[in-house]
């Protein structure tokens, strides 16, 4: 991996473009349970080495192994399968309307449930998150209506957000999950804000922050881990490597010559490396962390390792800039899958069991999309009273938003 | 001379800038292989190379750093921020850098880039992928701001940018990249082809810094306006049926300060448009130079029509949009109070 | 109620803050120990302890960040930006995310944050120790921008500031820490021992954000300034022999309109000034504000004298500065017109 | 080192504040000649210990051991000592002008000068520098003209800038020395476009960047760290660790708990952290990375551990916020006296050739500070022409400008 001669600049690059072959061969695989798993109040300058390895539990087989087995109960799975398949289930319907033209955009998360559903049951409902537009499985694990999540995708009469936010841009106090941004990486230096808050008052609630590979390059990222480390603030900051951003391959984000967990160790953070596919793994290492910053041992970089299976959003087309094929091929196989393979094979689930929740899933989204269609939606139907948009620009309306609203005829 | 929409023209005026300079490197996200989401650098990575046109990491901050550093060793950097909205982590290297190098080095090093973010609203973008920046931009001493609104002006503009010494905002109105638009959103969708501003010349030519155009001759009213809402106000002046002289600015930095000047001391009406928060907008410098300028000739204050001062609200785009109902009505308002 | 300098004044309202509210955290460079390079916050740690006045990282969009975040939490964090021409790399933070996060969140969380900042010239600080960039942020919807001329408003702005709700950006204009300063750089310095606006009540009191100040009041001509400019306006007006109506704006948004309207409508002359550059500066805004408002009271050409549009050149300061003598000699042309 | 417990924010502070005793026991020196030098085609992973240990080759009695001995000719380490001199005698008397009111301001390197003078003089002279503010050395090691330096501090007639920038805020084309920023950290990012700039034109020439401790918390410092580890730039990131940004020890910078090196290990760029009183090792080091750079192999990050022995500028007293005999304390010792030692006890150098140079080097300075005064001071005699200072915004005076000029009266 070292640079050519410094006759020509270095442009990354992936290994293959659409037409070729997948190529995963530079991907180095540990084995399930090899990791180990050290006490919480370990010093970051004894764990670099999990910064750089991968921590994986389940094997695509579906059989759990090593000490970062989270051993969950019967229940506790059939949960997180559960909020994973709803999921799904959310993402393959709203990307069908968007395609109907009922919303104006959407973005799936598709191969990327377990990063936001294992990292959330893993929290504590309290615990606050900072997630970005590809986390809808945290407000999915903490049994948000998912009515309420489309009618802000619809932007209808009964959208919380008032019409303000594009699709997806979900924001729910009541849930801990924080407004999302457009701007990217923003949410990262928030939480650290919020946990250092949380800190101050003594009070038992931790921050879980997000953040896609791609945007690791954003000053928020640095701002983050800095603060993070000087304040010893109970955060978790998760890094999504999900290979892509858009077009753009992790290379371009740093990826050819170290892992992005490494970037905790230049301000001495704890870094751990998940298979981020890997339910127990994901899940195992979000409550490592969130252990060390309730006991005052501060913040976790934890690198999920995962694949963007589908396209950046509805806007996008991914064959323009990689094989098609290649989403089939990734090498860490379907979170989903992984953990209905481990739930089969301890005989905590059946396929036809499988079979039944999908349908159910299904239609429980099926019925909130009449729901909320009929709250309306963006081009057709009710939306909020349109004089709302000069209000919350301020506590109060001042005099000059007054006039306007005025002009405006509202 | 074949009809190009205004994305088109980019393209190609980034191509002629690539193949008549050396020193042209173009970078941003997703520019490289894919040739960007709006499609502004499409094929140029296969035609001139990976050292010529790259993907950049996520951090407008360092794309403009790396920037200034290139032009300071001599290159030519074209760079893209993907949507005007996304400026703001690069504020510092824009206004503390790229902005004063020449002045505080006196001259021993300059910044000859050109950055171009596409701007506005209309897509239903959303207040992050809406914002018109501009005004801020303008109040600082050693940027210049440039904003086409037709694909004719886009590619000279460009190539006039790209050519200046100095640092360059290359804003585009995204609504316009395929199609002029008038303001009526729920008229169908029409494209570049046929208009007659779509005819772009080939190979190398620019359009000057500075010069503004006009849109349409008129006497009855002076309207100032760029990029999307030259179109707009063009259209809303027919609907309030006045003989509105409207003019594109095209470069707010430096400003043609000669044309405004000498329609408003003809029309004695002056109104302003823009989509940007009315606050402090580039329309605030306007209104204050033309009532100086013009004190003696306006028979009627001048107008502002403009964004509200809220973030730009996804489901109410056509209610924050200042469209052509809005500008007809002022418009009139004004001219009745002769 | 002793007299106080601005900054003893700053320092006494932080001093108020921290013991009234247990939300408010100050931090941000050097602020803590040491008691800040103004010395704004001295003693406050000592006072409050570490965890409600502390140090930052040089990082101003870390601060800002942080403090967006400290805010959702349920904190009121007072952060200062060292001096306001370090406030850049905070850019995305405040126009991003601190003005909008209260409404694209539909009012479920919102940012109660101030941020301080030194700002202006007049101590040889060269262009990046004597910005004045309020003109930008008060293009941003979301933003409060508030700026005191001496230490009683001071006190009183900066905590209604704190006591905001919304996020404010509170200019403190350096120049005025030690002592009033009306632009005659060549005289001795004076401190505010013994000025009437020095006079500071003691404890807990506000002066409301969105209202302005005759600060003196006039016939002849209405003169709107803030900061620094206030006195330097005042000393103009006599300079020229004008009996002329010094507004001090005090908050630029929300922007006491009325005030400044009825003070045109009578006096028929109206003089901007401030030392940010011309081109898009806050002056912009108000001239076209006072323009469409007091149009047919107006008698001349609203002027505006300002920075000019250059970087801040150390050498020449006193050349950069608006003083006097500049702005006498507008005013007095002014009212020659008539 | 662990943080509390989550009942408190975590606020660094350091060892000891005025009147107590400087306490430096944290420091773990390693022993000089202990660290190993590898070949510059080395992979960043191999090297990690090297950012956080210490390089060091002198001893504090004067004698070079081990591999990063450069082994400098007599005349080279005779050089080094005398910019490094020349650096000092130039600091003491404009601080001395300053204080007499010639110059507005002054900052001083005193304790830092083989920082600039090693780290430049390992260089080629066509190398580019984007340094700080506290590099004054870099210039006096290229052998520019001193005067030339006073004429910019006393924005006189003869200021090249045209006293459009504060003291000490250097600009020289000719001498490879970038324009001084006053925003930190801005130079980071630029160094590395310049870099990038250099390969893509297959160009010999590579660049170096200096950044404050304190300023790595800027986002630049991030996007330098990124760019140059993506795009493989020719560039060399000097950290300057002097333990002190104003008022605040390093503790807030992150040094509690990593090097800055070490920053650099999160995107795979090779580390080394360096004793930054030692000229060898600042020397040896800087060779080091400039090879890497030229011969194709990219970027290094190089920590300078020093300490910033007198205030952060002519307007800070440090003594409010650290033990006055702190600097004498410092363990790490005066670079120019251990360089001297060194010469000595390699029979180089006699005490009273260093007084004589001394001498000289004074006399060298007064009578470049008079002709420098000759030329004026800021508030005495001469300056630019101030209707120069419509020049330069843009390359053309734009007719706003020249309007603006006439109203100035110029
Ligand atoms: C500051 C900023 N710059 C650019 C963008 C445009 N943008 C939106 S998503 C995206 C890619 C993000 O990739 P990554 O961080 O890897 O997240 P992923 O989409 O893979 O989840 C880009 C460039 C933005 N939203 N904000
Ligand atoms: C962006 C920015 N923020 C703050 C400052 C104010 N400031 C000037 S020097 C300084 C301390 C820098 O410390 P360090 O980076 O360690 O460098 P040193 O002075 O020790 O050489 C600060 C905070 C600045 N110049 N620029
Ligand atoms: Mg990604
Ligand atoms: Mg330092």
């Amino acid at each position: 991996m070292m640079a050519g001669k410094a006759q020509d600049l270095h442009i990354p690059e992936p290994s293959i473009r659409p037409g070729g072959e997948p190529d995963f061969s530079r991907i180095d695989l540990s084995r399930p349970g090899s990791a180990r798993r050290p006490p919480v109040d370990i010093d970051a300058a004894e764990i670099r080495d999990l910064a750089f390895g991968l921590i994986r539990v389940l094997d695509l087989d579906g059989d759990a192994f090593g000490e970062w087995d989270p051993q969950l109960s019967p229940e506790q799975l059939r949960n997180g399968l559960r909020a994973m398949m709803l999921t799904r289930a959310y993402d393959e319907r709203m990307m069908r309307m968007q395609r109907q033209g009922k919303a104006s955009f959407y973005m799936k998360s598709t191969g990327e449930e377990a990063v936001a559903v294992a990292a959330t049951l893993a929290l504590r409902k309290s615990d606050m998150c900072f997630p970005t537009y590809r986390q809808q499985g945290i407000l999915i694990a903490r049994d948000w209506p998912i009515v309420d999540m489309m009618n802000q995708v619809y932007s209808n009469s009964a959208d919380r957000l008032k019409g303000r936010q594009m699709p997806v841009f979900y924001s729910s106090r009541e849930a801990g999950f924080f407004s999302i941004s457009g701007n990217l990486g923003t949410q990262y230096s928030q939480a650290v804000g919020w946990a250092m808050g949380a800190a101050l008052d003594g009070d038992e609630r931790i921050a879980s922050a997000w953040i896609g590979e791609g945007a690791t390059a954003e000053g928020d990222f640095h701002y983050a881990l800095t603060f993070a480390s000087v304040y010893q603030a109970p955060v978790i900051l998760n890094i999504v490597n999900n290979q892509w951003a858009i077009s753009t391959f992790a290379g371009i984000a740093g990826a050819e010559r170290s892992t992005f967990a490494s970037r905790g160790l230049g301000v001495g953070i704890p870094s751990l490396r998940v298979d981020g596919n890997d339910y127990l793994a994901v899940y195992a290492a979000t409550s490592w962390a969130a252990g060390r910053a309730r006991a005052g041992h501060g913040p976790t970089v934890i690198e999920s390792f995962t694949y963007r299976v589908e396209g950046h959003s509805s806007s996008d087309d991914p064959s323009r800039y990689r094989p098609s094929q290649e989403p089939s091929e990734w090498p860490l196989g379907d979170p989903v899958d992984r953990l209905k393979r481990h739930l089969l094979r301890a005989g905590l689930w059946t396929e036809a069991e499988h079979e039944t929740l999908w349908a159910e899933l299904d239609e429980q989204v099926r019925q909130a999309g009449k729901e909320a269609e009929r709250h309306g939606m963006l081009k057709h139907g009710a939306r909020s009273d349109p004089a709302s948009m000069f209000e919350d620009v301020f506590r109060e309306i001042p005099p000059h938003l007054l006039e306007q609203r005025n002009e405006a005829g509202f | 001379m074949p009809g190009m929409s205004m994305i088109e023209a980019i393209n190609d005026a980034l191509d002629v800038a690539l193949a008549r300079r050396r020193e042209v490197v173009i970078f941003g996200q997703d520019v490289g292989f894919f040739g960007g989401v709006f499609r502004a650098t499409e094929n140029l990575q296969h035609r001139y190379g990976k050292s010529r046109v790259f993907d950049a990491p996520i951090s407008e901050g360092g794309i403009v750093g790396a920037a200034v550093g290139l032009g300071a060793y001599g290159k030519r950097p074209v760079i893209e921020i993907q949507f005007a909205d996304y400026i703001y982590p690069a504020t510092d290297q824009l206004i503390s850098e790229a902005a004063r190098l020449r002045y505080r080095s006196a001259g021993e090093w300059w910044c000859p880039i050109t950055v171009r973010a596409p701007y506005g609203g209309g897509i239903y973008g959303g207040q992050t992928h809406s914002q018109s920046p501009e005004g801020i931009f303008s109040h600082v001493a050693g940027l210049k701001t440039v904003i086409p609104s037709t694909p004719s002006d886009a590619k000279g503009l460009l190539l006039a940018a790209i050519e200046d010494d100095d640092p360059v905002l290359f804003f585009e109105p995204k609504r316009l990249y395929n199609g002029p638009f008038d303001g009526h959103h729920d008229s169908p969708v029409t494209t570049w082809t046929g208009h007659p501003d779509a005819e772009v010349a080939e190979g190398f030519y620019t359009v000057p810094l500075g010069s503004a155009r006009i849109a349409r001759p008129g006497q009855d009213v002076t309207i100032l306006a760029y990029g999307t809402m030259v179109h707009v106000a063009i259209a809303a002046a027919a609907e309030a049926g006045l003989d509105a002289e409207v003019i594109d600015l095209r470069t707010l930095v430096p400003l043609d300060t000669g044309t405004i000047f000498n329609s408003v001391l003809k029309t004695g009406h002056c109104a302003i448009v823009h989509e940007a928060t009315r606050t402090s907008g580039f329309g605030a410098e306007l209104a204050a130079l033309v009532q100086r300028h013009c004190f003696y000739a306006l028979e009627a204050p001048i107008e502002r029509i403009t964004g509200w001062d809220t973030p730009y609200p996804h489901a109410f785009e056509w209610e924050y949009f200042p469209g052509p109902a809005r500008i007809a009505e002022t418009l009139r308002r004004m001219v009745e109070s002769r």
